[in-house]
C-alpha cells in the first residue's frame, strides 16, 4: 500500500478490509459445505459479528476525522493507471457500520427462519456474498470498483430474490429486478465513462472529495470545462441522467421502481436486509458519493422525482392487501423522501433518514416475517388454501404474538414519525428543510414540500391500516374457519432478540439525546452541509407540531374505519381505488410499451436477418447458380449439342444402312430383286 | 384353231392358274397340293414343246421326289405350320404383301417387254435352224438322241452333276441327323 | 404351230408368280415352292428353245440337268428347314435372323 | 529449436502418430490429441511467462522488437528480370499475439475434451482437428504475409470438413456457406497481398518482400507502385490504398463477423459439432480481430483513421443487432451464436476508437470472449449430447435436475453479460471508455457510439436472464418426460475438467486484468503511437 496519508493508523484499513472480506470467506466456506449443513448459518453469523465489531472500530477511528484514503495499483491500461483502494470518510464509515449492524440481527433471524429449507447453506452463501458486496460498495475508492460492487450487489440480490427458484413468480421477479437494475447500471457505466473521459481518473477521492475536480469544473457556453479539457455540456447532463438512472434503479424510484414490490418473492429475511435497509439505500449512498456532480437545476429534478415517487408509492400502499407489498411500497415511499432530501440539499437529513429508516424498516419486515411464518404454520397445520401474506386473513394477533406486536408498534410509530422515535427526527428534518428550500422559489416548487407533507399523512393512514388489520380486532381466519387449531407464538430467541435489538435502535436515544430536535442528532451534525441554517425559522416549530397532531387524528380515523366499522373506506370500484390497487398500471404499461416492442424488435431483427441479409446471400447464391445453370445449358445444348448433332447424323446414317442388314432373308432377296428390276428399267429407259 | 393350240392354252391356263392359286393360298397344305397340278400342267406343256423325255422326268422327279420330300418336311414341322395356317385365316388382302405384288407385276412387265422386243420366233439362229431342218418335229423320237448326247457331248456336265448329286445326298443326310449324335 | 413367244410368256408369268411367292411368303416351305416355280419357268424356256436343236438336244439335256439339280437343292433345303425348325421352333424366314453365337 | 515453431508444428507431429496408428487403436486418438494440446498449452504458458515487457519489446512495426523470432529463407526463386521471389518462414510474437496464443492453446485443450462426444470416423476427425490447431497457431505467429495467408487458408479446409462431416442436420448447407463466405474474403485478400508484395521492397536485399513489418514502413514502398502512399494510384476510380484496406477489412470482418457479413456464423455454429463450435467461437473469430489490428491497421494506418467512423458504426450496429437477434432465438446454440456477434462488435468498436483503452479493451474482449464463448458452447454441448435437443422451450427447471450444470451455466451467462469480477466486464467497460475518450483524444468517433454500445450490455442481460429463467428455473418440466429426466445427468468429471479452467481463467482475468494488460500494454501504446504518427 502506498500513498497512505501519513498520520493514519494502517490497522484501520486492515480492519475495514477484514470487515469486508470476512463475509466473502464465509460465503466461500459455505459454498463448499453440503447444501443442508446447519453450520453455514453460524459461520455467516460469526463472520458478520466480527465484521460488526471491526466496523465499529473503524467507525470510531474515522468518524469526524479527516477522510482516510489508501490505494494500490490494480492494473495499467495504456497510460491510465487504475487503482484499487479504500476511502473512509464519515459517509462510508457510517454505511459500513450500518450495514453490518443491520445484517447481524438479520443473520440471527435467518438461522431460525430458514432452518427448514433444503438449501440452507446456499442461502447463507448468498447472504454472506451480499454482505461482502454491500460492504465493499461502501468503502471502495474507485469508480470502477464501485461499479463492480454495485453490480455484485444487484447480482446477489438476484440470487436471493430467486432463492426459491422453482417458483415461477420468484424467478420472474428476479429477472425483472436484475434487468431493471441493469438499466441503472448502464446509466452508471455511462456516467463513469463520461467522467473518466473528462477527468482521466476513476478515483472518487480526487473527483468528489473536498478540493475535488468535479466541483471545480464549470459549464460555460455549452461546454463542460475543467483543467483536463472540455467536452460538450450535454454530456454533463447525460452523466447526471446516468447517475440518476442508477439511483432510480437501485433505490426503486419512479420510473424504475416496479421491481421492488415483485422482489418480495424472496425470503422475508432477505427482503428485510436487502430490499428495505441496505441495498435499496445504495442509490442514496451513490448520490451522497457523487453529490458535487449535480447542478442546482438537476437537483431540483431529483427533488421532483423523489417527491412524486414518495407520493405515488404511498397511494399504492393504501390499498394493497399483501403484507410485504405494503411494506415494499412504503420502502419506495421512504426512499422517495431520501431522494427528495438530496434534491433539496438536505444532504445530512437524507443520510440520517437512510440510517433510521434502515432500522425501523428492517424491524417491520422481520415482524412481517414472523407473522407470515406463523400464518404459514397455520396454513400447513390445517391444510388451508390461503395466502399467508394476505392481511385480510389476519387480525387480533397482538394477544398471540406480544413481543412481535410491541416491535411492530415501535417500528410503525418510527415510520409514521411520532416523537420519541428515530423516524421523527429524520423525517421532520427532511420536511423542514424542504420547506426552507422552497422559500424564495417559484410557486410550483412549493408543491414539493406540500406533497411530502401530504404523503406523510398518507403514510400514517396506511401504516395504521396495516397495524389495525394485522394486530387489532379479531382473528378473521378463525371467523371463516372456526374449526382450525392455533399453535402460534413469538418463536425462539433467534426471532425475539433481533426484534428487540432493532426496536431499541428505532427509538431516539441511539441518535439523539434530544428527542424533539433533529438538528441535535449527532449523526446529522456530522453530515450536515456547512451552510446549514440554524434553528431560526418558523418551520422548525410549526411543522412537527402540525404533522403530529394531524397524524394522531388520522391514526384514530384508520382505527375507527377498520376496527370499529370493519368496512372498506373507499369504494372498491372507484377509479382512484383501481389506480392504486393496480399500482398505477405501470407494470402493464411497461409490458405493453417497452417489453413487447423490444421483443418485437428482436423478432423483426431476426426476420430481417433471415430474410433480408440471408435472403440477399441466397439471392446471390441463386443468381450465380442461375448463371451457372445458363452456362451449363449452353454448354450442354450448344457446344455439346453440335457434337451430338454430328454423332446423331453418323448414327442415323448407320441406322439407315443397318436396316438393310436386318438378317431377314426375304428382305435381302427383295432388295436384290428390286435392284435388278431397277437396272432393267434403267436399261430399258436409257 | 388346231387341237394342239387348244391343248397349249388349256395347259398353260391350268399351269398359271394353279401356280397363282398356290401363291395366293394362305393354306400351306393346299398350296402344296395345288403345286402338283402346276407341275403336271408343266409336264403337259413340255410335251407340247416336243420334249417328251423331259416331261416324263419332270413327273418322275418332281411329283415323285420333290413333292414327297416337301410333304414330309411339312409333316415334320407340323405344329408350327398349322399355327401359321390359323393365323393367316380371314384376311384376303394383306397390306404386307403389296410390295411383293408390285415387285412381281413390275418384273412381269419388264420381262414381257423384253420378250416382245426380242421377238423370239425371228431370232437369227432359230431361222437358221428352221432353214437347216435342225428342228424337232413331232415325228422325231428324241430319247435315243438324248442318250447318245449325254454320253458323248455332255459327258463332263453329266459327271459333274452326278458328283453334285452325291454331295447333296450326303449333305442332306448330314443335316437331317439329330444334333445330339453329331 | 405354237410360237416361241407363247411359251416365253407362260414362263414369264410363272416366273413372276415364283418371285411373288419367294418375297412374300412367311413360310419356308412356300418359299421353296416359289423357287421351284421359278425353276420350272426356266426349264420351260429351255425346253421351248430346245426344239430348235435337233442334233445336240442342248435345251432338253440342260432341262434335265436343271430338274436333277432342283431335286438336289430341294432335298438340301428341306434338310436345312428341318434343322432350323428344330432350333428355332419356327420356319418363318423373317424370324431367323441371328447368326450362330 | 524455436519455441514458436515447436508450438506451431507439435500438432502435426502428433497427427503423424495418429496417421501411423491402425484403426484398431482408435480409442487412443483422443488421448494423443489431448497430449498434443496440453503440450501446446505448456509451451504457450512458458512463452507467456518468459515474454519480456517494456517499451523496448513492444513489437508492432519494429522487427527487432519481436520476440521468439525465427526467420528462415523458405522459397527463393530468381526470376531474372522480374527480380527475386523471396518468401520467408518468419514467425514472431509481440504483446498482441501472446495473450491470444495462450487463450487459443487453452481453448484447444477444452475443445479436445469436448471431442469425447465424437463417435464416428475418429481418425479423420482428430487429424483434421490437429491440422486446424496448427493453422490457428500459425496465423497468430506468422509475420510473413505469404505465410500468414497460407495458414489462414489452411484453417478453412479442416473446418469445412469438420462441419460438413460431423455436423448436424443441415451440415452441408452450413459448411458450404461458411466456406464460400470465408473464401470470398480471402480470395480478394490474395490480390491485395500480391499487390503489396509488388509495391514493397526489402531495404536490405532490394527485392520485393512479403514481410508484414516492412509493409508498415512507408519508406519501403517503391516509387509509383500501386499501394505506395505517395503515388496516389487508383483502382476503379478509388484510391488504391482505400481499396486495399477495404478488401482486407472485409476479409477479416467476415471472420469477426460483422453485420451484415455474419449470417454464416449462426448456421455454422449451430450445425457444427461441439468441439468445432468451441474452436469457431473461441479462436476463429479472434483471428478476424487480430488480422484487423495487425494487418489492416498496421499496413493502412491512415485509411484506418479516416474510416474509423465507419468501423465504429459497424461495431455498434453489430452489438445492437446481434443482441436484438439473440432476443428472438429459441435455439440455445443460435442464441449464443448471435451473442457472439454482439460481443465481437465491441472488438471492432474498441479497435476503431484507436485509443489505448479501446484497443486494450478490444484485445481483452477477444481473450475473454475466447474463454466465455467456448464455455458457453461446451455447456450447450452437454445438454445436446444427453437429449439431442437445444430448444429453450423444451426445458424447464433444469436447476433442480442438474444443479452443478446450472451453476456453471450461471457463471458463464453472468460472466458473458458483463458481471464485474469476470473478464468480459473489464473488456467491455474499457472498450466503451476508450470509445468515449476517442472524440477528445483523436476525434475519430462521436460520443454517442459509446452510449449505444452500452445499450448492448443491457440487451445481453435481457436474453441471458430470460434463458436462465425459462430453461433452468421453475418446476421441472421437460419435453421428453421421464426419458429425458434419466438422460439429463449432471456434469461429469471430464466436463468439469474442461469447464473449470475456463471459468477460472475468466475469473482470474476479471480480478487481475493485468494478466493481459501487463503483456499487451507496451504493444498497444506502440500501436497507438504508430497510428498517430500517420
Amino acid at each position: 500500500m502506498n500513498n497512505a496519508i501519513p498520520y493514519t493508523d494502517p490497522s484501520i484499513f486492515c480492519y475495514a478490509i477484514l470487515a469486508v472480506a470476512l463475509p466473502l470467506f464465509a460465503a466461500l466456506i459455505n459454498f463448499c459445505l453440503p447444501v443442508k449443513s446447519k453450520a453455514a448459518g453460524w459461520i455467516s453469523t460469526l463472520a458478520i459479528l466480527v465484521g460488526c465489531v471491526l466496523s465499529a472500530m473503524v467507525f470510531a477511528a474515522v468518524w469526524n476525522q479527516q477522510p482516510q484514503h489508501v490505494q494500490t495499483l490494480w492494473f495499467t491500461i495504456g497510460t491510465t493507471k487504475v487503482f484499487a483502494g479504500i476511502l473512509l470518510n464519515n459517509l462510508s464509515a457510517m454505511m459500513l457500520l450500518l450495514v453490518s449492524l443491520i445484517a447481524l440481527p438479520v443473520h440471527i433471524y435467518s438461522t431460525a427462519y430458514m432452518k427448514c429449507d433444503d438449501r440452507y447453506s446456499r442461502y447463507f452463501t448468498y447472504l454472506s456474498f451480499f454482505c461482502f458486496s454491500m460492504l465493499g460498495l461502501v468503502i471502495v475508492d474507485s469508480l470502477v470498483l464501485f461499479y463492480a460492487f454495485w453490480e455484485l450487489v444487484g447480482f446477489s440480490s438476484y440470487l436471493l430474490i430467486g432463492f426459491w427458484f422453482t417458483r415461477d413468480k420468484a424467478v420472474q421477479a428476479n429477472k425483472k429486478a436484475f434487468i431493471m437494475n441493469r438499466i441503472g447500471d448502464i446509466g452508471l457505466l455511462s456516467a463513469i465513462i463520461i467522467i473518466f473521459a473528462k477527468f482521466h481518473t476513476f478515483d472518487i477521492a480526487t473527483l468528489f472529495i473536498n478540493d475535488n475536480l468535479v466541483f471545480k469544473s464549470v459549464i460555460h457556453d455549452g461546454l463542460w470545462i475543467s483543467a483536463s479539457g472540455q467536452i460538450p455540456a450535454v454530456w454533463q447532463y447525460v452523466a447526471c441522467i446516468g447517475v440518476f438512472m442508477a439511483v432510480a434503479a437501485k433505490s426503486a424510484q419512479f420510473p424504475l421502481h416496479t421491481w421492488l414490490p415483485d422482489a418480495m418473492e424472496g425470503p422475508t429475511s432477505v427482503s428485510a436486509l436487502i430490499h428495505a435497509a441496505t441495498m435499496v439505500a445504495a442509490g442514496v449512498f451513490l448520490l451522497g458519493r457523487v453529490y458535487p456532480l449535480f447542478t442546482d437545476s438537476e437537483l431540483t429534478v431529483l427533488a421532483i422525482i423523489g417527491c412524486f415517487t414518495a407520493f405515488m408509492a404511498a397511494t399504492i400502499a393504501l390499498t394493497q392487501n399483501d403484507l410485504k407489498r405494503v411494506l415494499a411500497y412504503s420502502t419506495i415511499s421512504q426512499l422517495g423522501y431520501m431522494i427528495l432530501a438530496m434534491g433539496v440539499g438536505a444532504y445530512g437529513s437524507s443520510l440520517f433518514h437512510l440510517a433510521t429508516h434502515a432500522f425501523f424498516k428492517c424491524l417491520l419486515f422481520l415482524v412481517a416475517g414472523v407473522v407470515i411464518h406463523e400464518m404459514q404454520h397455520i396454513k400447513e397445520e390445517n391444510n388451508l388454501d390461503i395466502d399467508p401474506q394476505n392481511i385480510h386473513y389476519m387480525g387480533g394477533l397482538r394477544k398471540k404474538l406480544p413481543v412481535t406486536f410491541i416491535a411492530a408498534v415501535v417500528g410503525s410509530l418510527a415510520l409514521i414519525g411520532i416523537p420519541l422515535t428515530s423516524g421523527y427526527l429524520s423525517k421532520d428534518g427532511i420536511l423542514i428543510q424542504a420547506f426552507e428550500w422552497s422559500e424564495g422559489r417559484s410557486a410550483w416548487l412549493k408543491l414539493i414540500p406540500a406533497g411530502a407533507l401530504f404523503t406523510s399523512w398518507l403514510t400514517v393512514f396506511y401504516v395504521s391500516r396495516l397495524m389495525v388489520k394485522v394486530f387489532f380486532g379479531e382473528f378473521r381466519l378463525l371467523k371463516k374457519h372456526p374449526e382450525i387449531k392455533l399453535h402460534i407464538s413469538d418463536g425462539g430467541w433467534q426471532y425475539r432478540v433481533p426484534l428487540i435489538l432493532l426496536a431499541i435502535c428505532s427509538l431516539f436515544p441511539l441518535f439523539s439525546l434530544n428527542p424533539f430536535f433533529y438538528e441535535k442528532a449527532w449523526l446529522f451534525e456530522s453530515l450536515k452541509p456547512a451552510e446549514f441554517m440554524a434553528r431560526e425559522n418558523i418551520y422548525h416549530t410549526i411543522i412537527p407540531i402540525g404533522v403530529n397532531i394531524l397524524s394522531v387524528f388520522v391514526m384514530y380515523a384508520a382505527y375507527a374505519i377498520y376496527v370499529k366499522r370493519n368496512t372498506f373506506s373507499f369504494p372498491q370500484t372507484g377509479f382512484l381505488y383501481r389506480l392504486s390497487y393496480n399500482q398505477w398500471y405501470l407494470d402493464k404499461i411497461y409490458r405493453k410499451a417497452i417489453v413487447k416492442p423490444i421483443l418485437g424488435l428482436g423478432k423483426t431483427c431476426f426476420w430481417f436477418d433471415r430474410n433480408v441479409i440471408d435472403g440477399l446471400i441466397h439471392l446471390i447464391e441463386r443468381s450465380s447458380r442461375m448463371v451457372a445453370a445458363l452456362t451449363a445449358w449452353s454448354d450442354k445444348h450448344i457446344v455439346d449439342g453440335f457434337l451430338h448433332l454430328m454423332a446423331a447424323l453418323v448414327q442415323s446414317i448407320g441406322n439407315f444402312a443397318r436396316k438393310f442388314q436386318n438378317g431377314k432373308v426375304q428382305y435381302y432377296l427383295y432388295s436384290m430383286l428390286l435392284i435388278v428390276l431397277i437396272l432393267f428399267v434403267l436399261k430399258i429407259l436409257i | 384353231m388346231s387341237l394342239v393350240r387348244l391343248l397349249f392354252y388349256v395347259m398353260s391356263f391350268i399351269a398359271i392358274g394353279s401356280a397363282l392359286y398356290a401363291a395366293l393360298s394362305k393354306n400351306l397344305v393346299r398350296s402344296i397340293f395345288i403345286f402338283f397340278v402346276t407341275l403336271f400342267a408343266l409336264a403337259g406343256l413340255y410335251v407340247i414343246a416336243l420334249a417328251d423325255f423331259v416331261a416324263v422326268t419332270q413327273v418322275v422327279i418332281y411329283v415323285g421326289g420333290i413333292l414327297v420330300l416337301i410333304l414330309f418336311a411339312f409333316m415334320l414341322s407340323g405344329r408350327e405350320t398349322l399355327n401359321v395356317i390359323q393365323q393367316q385365316k380371314g384376311k384376303f388382302v394383306n397390306m404386307a404383301k403389296v410390295p411383293a405384288v408390285i415387285l412381281a407385276v413390275l418384273f412381269l412387265a419388264v420381262i414381257v417387254n423384253i420378250i416382245l422386243k426380242v421377238d423370239a420366233d425371228n431370232l437369227p439362229w432359230v431361222k437358221q435352224a428352221i432353214a437347216q431342218k435342225n428342228e424337232i418335229t413331232p415325228a422325231n423320237s428324241t430319247i435315243e438322241n438324248i442318250g447318245i448326247n449325254l454320253m458323248t457331248t455332255y459327258l463332263l456336265p453329266f459327271e459333274a452333276i452326278s458328283v453334285l448329286l452325291l454331295m447333296a445326298l450326303v449333305g442332306a443326310a448330314h443335316l437331317s441327323r439329330k444334333e445330339g449324335s453329331a | 404351230m405354237i410360237s416361241l413367244t407363247d411359251f416365253l410368256l407362260v414362263g414369264a408369268l410363272l416366273f413372276c408368280t415364283g418371285v411373288y411367292m419367294i418375297v412374300s411368303k412367311r413360310n419356308s416351305i412356300q418359299v421353296l415352292i416359289g423357287i421351284e416355280l421359278m425353276l420350272n419357268a426356266a426349264i420351260l424356256n429351255l425346253v421351248a428353245f430346245g426344239k430348235y436343236d435337233k442334233l445336240n438336244n442342248g435345251g432338253q439335256v440342260f432341262a434335265l440337268f436343271a430338274i436333277v439339280l432342283a431335286a438336289a437343292t430341294t432335298a438340301v433345303a428341306l434338310a436345312i428347314i428341318l434343322n432350323v425348325y428344330r432350333r428355332y421352333k419356327t420356319i418363318d424366314p423373317d424370324e431367323i435372323k441371328n447368326l450362330r453365337d | 529449436m524455436n519455441l514458436l515453431t515447436l508450438l506451431i508444428f507439435i500438432p502435426v507431429l502428433f497427427a503423424l502418430v495418429i496417421v501411423l496408428l491402425p484403426s484398431s487403436q482408435r480409442g487412443s486418438f483422443k488421448y494423443i490429441t489431448l497430449l498434443a494440446t496440453l503440450l501446446q498449452l505448456g509451451i504457450s504458458i512458458y512463452i507467456y511467462l518468459n515474454f519480456k515487457t517494456g517499451a523496448a519489446s513492444a513489437g508492432i512495426n519494429h522487427e527487432d522488437q519481436f520476440q521468439f523470432v525465427q526467420k528462415l529463407p523458405w522459397i527463393g526463386l530468381n526470376l531474372g528480370s522480374m527480380g527475386k521471389l523471396q518468401i520467408d518462414y518468419f514467425v514472431g510474437i509481440d504483446g498482441i499475439s501472446v495473450t491470444l496464443l495462450v487463450m487459443s492453446a487453452l481453448v484447444m485443450v477444452v475443445a479436445t475434451l469436448a471431442s469425447w462426444e465424437i463417435k464416428s470416423n475418429l481418425k479423420g476427425f482428430f487429424l483434421l482437428f490437429l491440422l486446424l490447431d496448427m493453422a490457428v497457431m500459425g496465423v497468430f505467429c506468422a509475420l510473413d504475409f505469404f505465410l500468414f495467408y497460407l495458414f489462414y487458408e489452411l484453417m478453412l479446409l479442416p473446418l469445412y470438413f469438420l462441419i460438413g462431416m460431423w455436423g448436424g442436420v443441415r451440415r452441408e448447407y452450413a459448411a458450404i456457406k461458411f466456406f464460400l463466405y470465408t473464401l470470398f474474403g480471402s480470395v480478394f485478400m490474395l490480390l491485395v497481398m500480391v499487390g503489396l508484395y509488388l509495391s514493397v521492397n526489402d531495404p536490405a536485399t532490394g527485392s520485393h518482400t512479403f514481410n508484414i513489418i516492412q509493409m508498415m514502413n512507408p519508406a519501403n514502398y517503391t516509387q509509383g507502385s500501386v499501394f505506395s502512399a505517395a503515388a496516389h494510384q487508383t483502382i476503379l476510380g478509388m484510391p488504391a490504398r482505400t481499396v486495399g484496406f477495404v478488401v482486407l477489412f472485409i476479409a477479416f470482418a467476415i471472420k469477426v463477423p460483422i453485420v451484415p457479413l455474419h449470417t454464416w456464423l449462426p448456421d455454422a455454429h449451430v450445425e457444427a459439432p461441439t468441439p468445432v463450435s468451441i474452436i469457431l467461437a473461441g479462436v476463429l473469430l479472434k483471428i478476424g480481430g487480430y488480422g484487423i489490428i495487425r494487418i489492416c491497421l498496421g499496413i493502412f494506418p491512415e485509411i484506418a483513421s479516416s474510416g474509423a467512423f465507419w468501423l465504429g458504426l459497424i461495431g455498434v450496429v453489430s452489438i445492437l443487432y446481434g443482441a436484438c437477434n439473440a432476443l428472438a432465438q429459441r435455439d440455445l446454440k443460435r442464441l449464443i451464436a448471435y451473442s457472439s456477434v454482439s460481443h465481437m462488435g465491441f472488438v471492432l468498436l474498441g479497435i476503431a476508437s484507436q485509443t489505448a483503452e479501446g484497443v486494450s479493451g478490444a484485445v481483452m474482449q477477444m481473450v475473454s470472449h475466447g474463454f466465455l464463448s467456448s464455455m458457453l458452447f461446451f455447456l450447450v454441448g452437454v445438454v445436446y449430447n444427453r437429449v439431442h435437443d437445444r430448444d429453450i422451450y423444451h426445458f424447464r427447471g433444469l436447476g433442480t435436475q442438474m444443479p452443478q450444470y446450472t451453476a456453471f451455466v450461471m457463471v458463464a451467462f453472468f460472466a458473458s453479460l458483463g458481471l464485474p469480477g469476470f473478464s468480459a466486464f473489464v473488456a467491455e467497460a474499457f472498450t466503451l471508455a476508450g470509445t468515449f475518450k476517442s472524440p477528445t483524444v483523436n476525434g475519430l468517433l462521436p460520443y454517442w457510439m459509446a452510449i449505444c454500445g452500452s445499450v448492448g450490455i443491457l440487451l445481453g442481460a435481457a436474453y441471458f436472464l430470460w434463458t436462465l429463467q425459462r430453461m433452468f428455473f421453475g418446476k421441472v418440466s421437460l419435453k421428453g418426460g421421464e426419458v429425458w429426466k434419466i438422460a439429463l445427468t449432471d456434469v461429469s468429471i471430464r466436463e468439469k475438467l474442461a469447464l473449470i479452467p475456463m471459468a477460472a481463467a475468466a475469473l482470474a482475468l476479471g480480478l487481475m486484468p493485468s494478466l493481459v494488460f501487463g503483456k499487451i500494454n507496451d504493444s498497444v501504446l506502440a500501436l497507438i503511437q504508430f497510428l498517430q504518427a500517420k
